[in-house]
């Protein structure tokens, strides 16, 4: 306990003779250089990747498992944290956390060009051709949830957890306020108000990057990513669909299901505040959450028929389809990139 | 042969053979050709090792022959064990350690489906035969080593099979234990008219129990005599004192091949 | 000195002696650990923290306790493991008697059956779930898969321990297949039967909190996940930890003893003294009745 | 009637008479059918009926053996990872777990709660097991490649010892009637009795063990992959592309994870044979 | 006892009792008092479960007495055993399945690190002996029950041990093969002089090895009688024609509670 808070005192003051100085280049020559940047891979490592290449450094870093102990220890330097969860966890002290306060710092993919976009909601091409309403239908609720979550970001925390959220109540309000953020900001920072826009050059670089980092063994699959256009992957036509409704659907499926990426917490609170707030039932759907987080991936599941709808990132639904899937992405939920590096300056002096 | 009685065993040019851990074949019998008809006490004697166990493995069809042919009833050993009528005391007792001596016992009726009553009377009756009344609800490995072997033959006794073949039975037992079993195994068999084939090395008691002796030649093991036994199907103790009986021990001891019993 | 043998002969206490030594061993550790590191119960907290987290009135996580929230989610994990397990050891057990039966079969089977435990849960998910269509179907499943290769590898060795003699007693009495199993292979095979048992109980709880996780709703694998990044208290998951190694243990003693009530020695045994005290009694009422007589 | 479990009986016979060698290629035909079968029942498309699967999460054989064959190189690179784990983990875990085991077998009243504990041990799943290694072998190399390795193999090496353990155990303590005794008329010391009676007798118990060890030692390597701090191994191969949907190559690891398992297994049967060849036959 | 020797083994009031399974007591023997001189030859004879076997393994300290002392060369049991002086064939042979019988007839030697060479030429002296030279690659399983009884008489006289304790060692073999071992042991005993106790069912075996014979009674076991043989003790096979020698197996026989023996 005690000792905690004094590094971060000498963190703080550190950082406040030298590390200023820096340019988040510096940084990253010095940690990659170290060979003790990090990442979790799994299909999260493009934009580290990227951001590398930019530099003309190697492509190496090392593998962060679930827990930031490896930031903590200094083992990992340069260490990858969403903004929405392993930042609030590195900096809060409430119970689970790092407490480094403001002692540290990071370097933000948007402000490096090298954003991708996470969070959206996507089905397979023949369930929506199949069922267009059900799909507007379920956008238009879904984003009135997300709508009502932004705004009311504490609320929307209160709600996932009547819902089985898995983390501490503080842990969720912060994440609450901090998903708010992605979802109405885009890669430029400016302010986003129509939510679940597929922004054409976000989505464009996403996929360019996707392209050029993703590195499949199978070398069809490869090749199908490389010739896959922005219209291969997603659809707005329902999400027009949902803009222009006036919220009366003719559902052709009115039990759905959508899986998430995750185990349930606030990232996903838009979705939990539509089924608590009753904006699926006013639409006429019957709609069940299934939670993520596992070795099912949410695209073979909802490739399966197993779940509806899905929640993915843009470079996952890129790669399923290259391997063969015919998924279309029906939203872009988060507008730009959660992903940072966070480090502590005191390491880069 | 030609007698108004049926063959029971029937062993014709029997070889089996073993091979050793060099691949070198070991012949635990060589040309092996013995009848015995239906009711005979035929005994086998020989040294050890000439071959006497897988003599009598082979009738049991515990062992298969490496050539020649083995009729039992006149059918081949396989079909009469499969009609159980066969028994067989080993020579070291089998007895399965986590039974008590009486569940033992039971062991051969209860796969027979005997029923119940039957099988507590007859166990009964088979443990006092042996002298272990007392010793029914005890383990096997709380019994001494002759002890075994009684329940070991109260085993086999309880069935009265077709067959009986016996490995030896008396061999760890005290002389006084023996010759009881010994009248009892005689009245069993003049009752049942059963026929017996069993190994000892003891030529007092192969005489004084059998109708035949058969006497064994190690290395490789042939048979190189066989005596008949002309005394009275009812055997008394007291016979054993008479001329005629230490001459036919006499007899069987000079069959032995250099006479060197 | 006298006190301290006798206490020694205690069975108990071999794994109290252990468990000292191991905690001592780790509190040691775990004092360097507080020397040596900035957040040291994340690598290695005293004893005495996890203690205080698992009586903690605190919520964690909703309303709940540390302790609350482990037991809940360890009610669903530990039924789909227990599910699983005993569907794993009767598909152990039966997959054994036929590989003895046949040693066609064993040669055939007995390696594709190790590569069905080696076609890790993530390869096997999908198509487990296709089969199924059930994700709480799949998971124990899954738990039966990773338990009965232990249970069949050891049942196997067991029937296969019979000693040869025991086999030719039963040849000769022409005993039927399912006689000699009922009477000779499996009793001889019950200790290494067990024996399985005890290595594939800890399989299967490891299964099931790894299936936990196939789809996130709940159950001891989603907190352990959860904790383990810190979303809530990091005790969460020392608590975990600790609790699967109690059940680990708890698995192989509750296992022992039901050894030891199946053992058909002490089955014997029981019969036997059941039917002395019967005898007693009988005997009892006997000279009470005398007693009785006698008075009158 | 009671023909079926004495047929083997007969075939033991015939079996004994044919040479050894027929014996031996009997392991290898038998099991080589019925993977033909298998090949055939999954090339054929009548495996996904079966399991009511499509192509695209089971990929055909051909498509998969094609792949393999075509990033033979970065395949090898992997898997040279995962040996190593799997060989130092179970060299590690069968010599700890048959160390306690002689440890409980010779002095019963303290080592046999050393089982239990061990096997506590191996009922903290691997998912809580393998990032708690890694914390405690931070220390251990300045290389994550090394540490991450070390971790890996203590996670193995608790898994496949508790195994090992148990199965040992019972080797050493069961032993052939009066053998005990007769090693008390020689006052034999507890290290000839060690030596000369309980390791002997235990040996066929310990391949029993090693059945079991084997695989789980593949398959916890391939699970603590997933959390090692340094990227590389089969397991973590199929997780990657697995969450990328990419079963074919996800495939493609799982085969060779099969491949080193069968591997393993013939190289144990070999080992077996040899060991125990003066040990009398079971079954 | 007042003679020029040191008393070998001195047994005092001893009592070994068991608990059967229900908890009752089996007493095994009763108040045994005996005295064994160094380089006497002693015959135990008693009938089956007297408690032969646990005389011998209350000496060898293979069991605990209940009550009474048991003093081999003036010490206690334990003691002579640790110091590795008690040769034991047991009553069924101890031999272990993964050795050839060369390397089981080793194995004390090797515990008792025995060089090499001398071990080699022991084991290939003793397997001459009983007989199973051609044998020593063979495993135990391979064995005829009586050769395995060899391999384990082998086993024991390896190491001429001061105390030889043999439990029913010739029971499983032929006349022939214990006539020879009979007087094997007999140039072992008077060239080593060293004490030999032996239980046996035989009573002319008992009186023609033996300078004492002890007879045992059952339930509870109690010695019943001691014979002393006073034959030369240079023994001749021969020497069993002489009316002496019938004489002593009278009263032996004669000696045995009832006298139903
Ligand atoms: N472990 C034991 N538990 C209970 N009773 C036992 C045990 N060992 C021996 N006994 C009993 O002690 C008595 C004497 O046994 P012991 O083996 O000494 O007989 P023995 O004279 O050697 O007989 P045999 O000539 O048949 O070998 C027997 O009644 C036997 O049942
Ligand atoms: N399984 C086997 N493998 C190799 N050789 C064997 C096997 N079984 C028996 N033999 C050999 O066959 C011969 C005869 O053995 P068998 O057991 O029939 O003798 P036996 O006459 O019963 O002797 P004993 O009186 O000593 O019991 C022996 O030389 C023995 O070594
Ligand atoms: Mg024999
Ligand atoms: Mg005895």
């Amino acid at each position: 306990g005690s000792s905690k808070e004094e590094t971060t005192q000498t963190g703080s003051s550190a950082e406040q003779s030298s590390a200023a100085e820096l340019s988040s280049e510096d940084i990253i020559k010095a940690a990659a250089e170290n060979g003790s940047v990090g990442n979790w891979g799994l299909g999260n490592e493009y934009e580290v990747l990227a951001l590398l290449s930019k530099y003309d450094l190697g492509s190496d870093y090392l593998s962060q498992d679930f827990t930031m102990d490896g930031f903590d220890d200094d083992s990992i330097t340069l260490a990858s944290a969403m903004t929405y969860n392993e930042l609030g966890l590195v900096k809060n002290d409430y119970d689970g956390g790092y407490g480094y306060g403001d002692s540290v710092e990071y370097i933000d993919m948007n402000d490096e060009g090298v954003a991708m976009l996470e969070d959206n909601i996507f089905c397979t091409e023949d369930f929506a051709k199949e069922n267009p309403n059900t799909v507007a239908a379920f956008l238009y609720a879904s984003l009135k949830g997300w709508e009502y979550a932004v705004e009311n970001p504490e609320e929307a925390a209160e709600i996932c957890y009547t819902y089985g959220s898995s983390v501490s109540a503080e842990h969720q309000a912060y994440m609450a306020e901090e998903v708010a953020k992605l979802v109405t900001t885009d890669t430029q920072g400016e302010t986003v108000t129509d939510i679940g826009n597929m922004d054409e050059d976000a989505m464009q670089q996403t996929l360019d990057i996707a392209k050029e980092y993703i590195s499949l063994d199978d070398s069809d699959a490869d090749a199908a990513l490389q010739s896959l256009t922005l219209d291969d992957i997603r659809d707005s036509s329902y999400l027009e669909a949902a803009k222009s409704s006036d919220g009366t659907f003719d559902v052709e499926k009115s039990e759905v299901s959508i899986q998430l990426k995750w185990l349930p917490d606030a990232q996903f609170m838009g979705y939990y505040v539509a089924l608590d707030k009753g904006y699926y039932k006013e639409v006429g759907l019957d709609v069940e959450i299934v939670a993520g987080g596992g070795d099912i991936a949410e695209t073979t599941a909802v490739n399966n028929g197993t779940v509806d709808f899905g929640v993915t990132w843009v470079s996952n639904l890129a790669s399923a389809n290259a391997g063969g899937m015919n998924l279309v992405e029906v939203a872009q939920i988060f507008q730009r990139s959660g992903l940072v590096l966070v480090y502590k300056p005191e390491n880069f002096e | 042969m030609v007698t108004g009685k049926n063959t029971a065993i029937e062993i014709k040019d029997l070889n089996v053979t073993f091979q050793d851990n060099s691949g070198n074949d070991v012949r635990a019998l060589k040309e092996i050709n013995l009848d015995i008809e239906e009711g005979e006490f035929v005994a086998l004697l020989g040294p050890s090792g000439c071959g006497k166990t897988t003599l009598l493995r082979t009738v049991a069809n515990l062992q298969e022959p490496t050539d020649g042919k083995v009729r039992v009833l006149g059918k081949t050993p396989k079909e009469v064990r499969l009609e159980k009528k066969f028994g067989f005391v080993f020579q070291a007792p089998v007895l399965l350690d986590w039974r008590t001596v009486s569940k033992n016992i039971e062991l051969p009726m209860e796969i027979m489906s005997y029923e119940k009553e039957e099988r507590k009377r007859r166990t009964k009756e088979m443990l006092e035969l042996v002298g272990l009344g007392e010793f029914a609800q005890h383990f096997p490995r709380q019994l001494s080593g002759g002890m075994q072997q009684r329940v070991n033959i109260a085993r086999a006794f309880g069935l009265r099979p077709e067959i009986l073949l016996m490995d030896e039975p008396f061999s760890a037992l005290d002389e006084f234990t023996k010759e009881k079993l010994h009248i009892d195994l005689l009245r069993i068999w003049e009752q049942t008219n059963k026929t017996i084939l069993f190994v000892t090395h003891n030529i007092q008691e192969a005489v004084f129990l059998s109708t035949k002796v058969c006497v064994l030649s190690p290395h490789p093991g042939r048979l190189s005599a066989v005596v008949d036994i002309d005394l009275p199907k009812r055997r008394e103790l007291e016979m054993r004192e008479t001329p005629h009986f230490n001459e036919l021990v006499t007899k069987v001891r000079n069959s032995f091949e250099g006479g060197s019993y | 000195m006298r006190k301290f043998k006798g206490l020694l002969e205690k069975k108990w206490f071999s794994t109290i002696f252990w468990i000292i030594l191991l905690a001592a061993g780790w509190e040691i550790a775990a004092v360097y650990v507080g020397y040596v590191k900035r957040t040291p119960e994340n690598i290695l907290p005293h004893l005495y923290q996890i203690v205080a987290a698992a009586i903690s009135k605190d919520p964690v996580s909703a309303d709940m306790t540390a302790t609350g929230l482990v037991l809940s989610a360890a009610a669903a994990t530990i039924l789909r493991a227990v599910v699983g397990y005993v569907i794993g050891m009767i598909v152990g057990f039966i997959l054994a008697v036929l590989m003895k039966m046949s040693g066609i079969i064993e040669k055939m089977f007995f390696p594709y059956l190790m590569l069905i435990l080696l076609i890790p849960v993530l390869g096997m998910a999908p198509i487990v779930l296709a089969v199924t269509g059930d994700i709480d179907k799949s998971r124990i499943i899954i738990a039966a898969i990773l338990s009965f290769y232990p249970v069949a590898t050891n049942t196997l060795a067991g029937l296969k321990s019979v000693p040869k003699e025991q086999l030719d007693l039963m040849f000769i009495y022409a005993a039927k297949p399912i006689e000699v199993y009922k009477k000779v292979l499996l009793p001889t095979a019950v200790p290494y039967i067990f024996s399985g048992l005890k290595i594939a109980a800890p399989m299967a709880i490891t299964a099931s909190i790894l299936v936990d996780t196939l789809q996130g709703d709940g159950g001891l694998g989603c907190i352990l996940s959860q904790s383990l990044k810190h979303a809530m208290s990091i005790y969460v998951f020392w608590l975990i930890v600790f609790f699967s190694a109690f059940i680990g243990i708890g698995s192989t003693y509750l296992l022992g003893g039901i050894e030891q009530f199946m053992l058909p020695e002490n089955r014997n045994k029981r019969k036997i003294k059941r039917k002395v005290m019967k005898d007693e009694r009988r005997s009892l009422q006997e000279k009470e009745e005398l007693i009785c007589q006698s008075k009158i | 009637m009671s023909a079926e479990v004495y047929k083997k009986k007969k075939s033991l016979y015939a079996r004994a008479k044919s040479s050894k060698k027929a014996q031996a290629a009997g392991t290898i035909i038998f099991p080589a059918i019925l993977g033909a079968v298998i090949f055939i029942l999954w090339q054929s498309q009548g495996l996904h009926k079966i399991l009511n699967t499509d192509l695209f999460i089971l990929p055909l054989p051909t498509k998969i053996i094609s792949l393999i064959g075509s990033n033979f190189a970065d395949i090898m690179v992997n898997v040279k990872t995962t040996l190593i784990e799997v060989i130092g983990g179970l060299v590690f875990g069968c010599l700890l777990g048959y160390l306690v085991a002689i440890a409980a077998a010779s002095k019963p009243n303290i080592g046999k709660g050393g089982l239990a504990v061990l096997g506590a041990f191996a009922s903290v799943p691997v998912v809580a097991l393998a990032p708690v290694m890694n914390n405690w072998t931070k220390d251990v190399s300045s290389e994550a490649e090394v540490r991450s390795m070390v971790a890996k193999i203590i996670v193995i090496a608790l898994i496949t010892g508790a195994n090992m353990c148990l199965n040992s155990y019972r080797g050493l303590i069961n032993l052939p009637p009066y053998a005990e005794d007769l090693m008390a008329t020689y006052a034999a010391k507890k290290k000839w009795v060690l030596l000369k009676l309980r390791i002997p007798n235990s040996l066929p118990y310990v391949f029993v063990a090693l059945k079991i060890a084997v695989p789980s030692a593949i398959m916890t390597a391939i699970v603590s992959e997933y959390f090692a701090e340094y990227i590389s191994g089969v397991g973590r191969e199929i997780r990657e592309n697995i969450v990328l949907a990419q079963y074919t190559t996800a495939w493609a690891y799982i085969m060779i994870a099969c491949v080193i398992g069968v591997g393993a297994y013939i190289l144990l049967m070999v080992l077996s044979k040899a060991v125990l060849k003066n040990y009398p036959k079971q079954g």
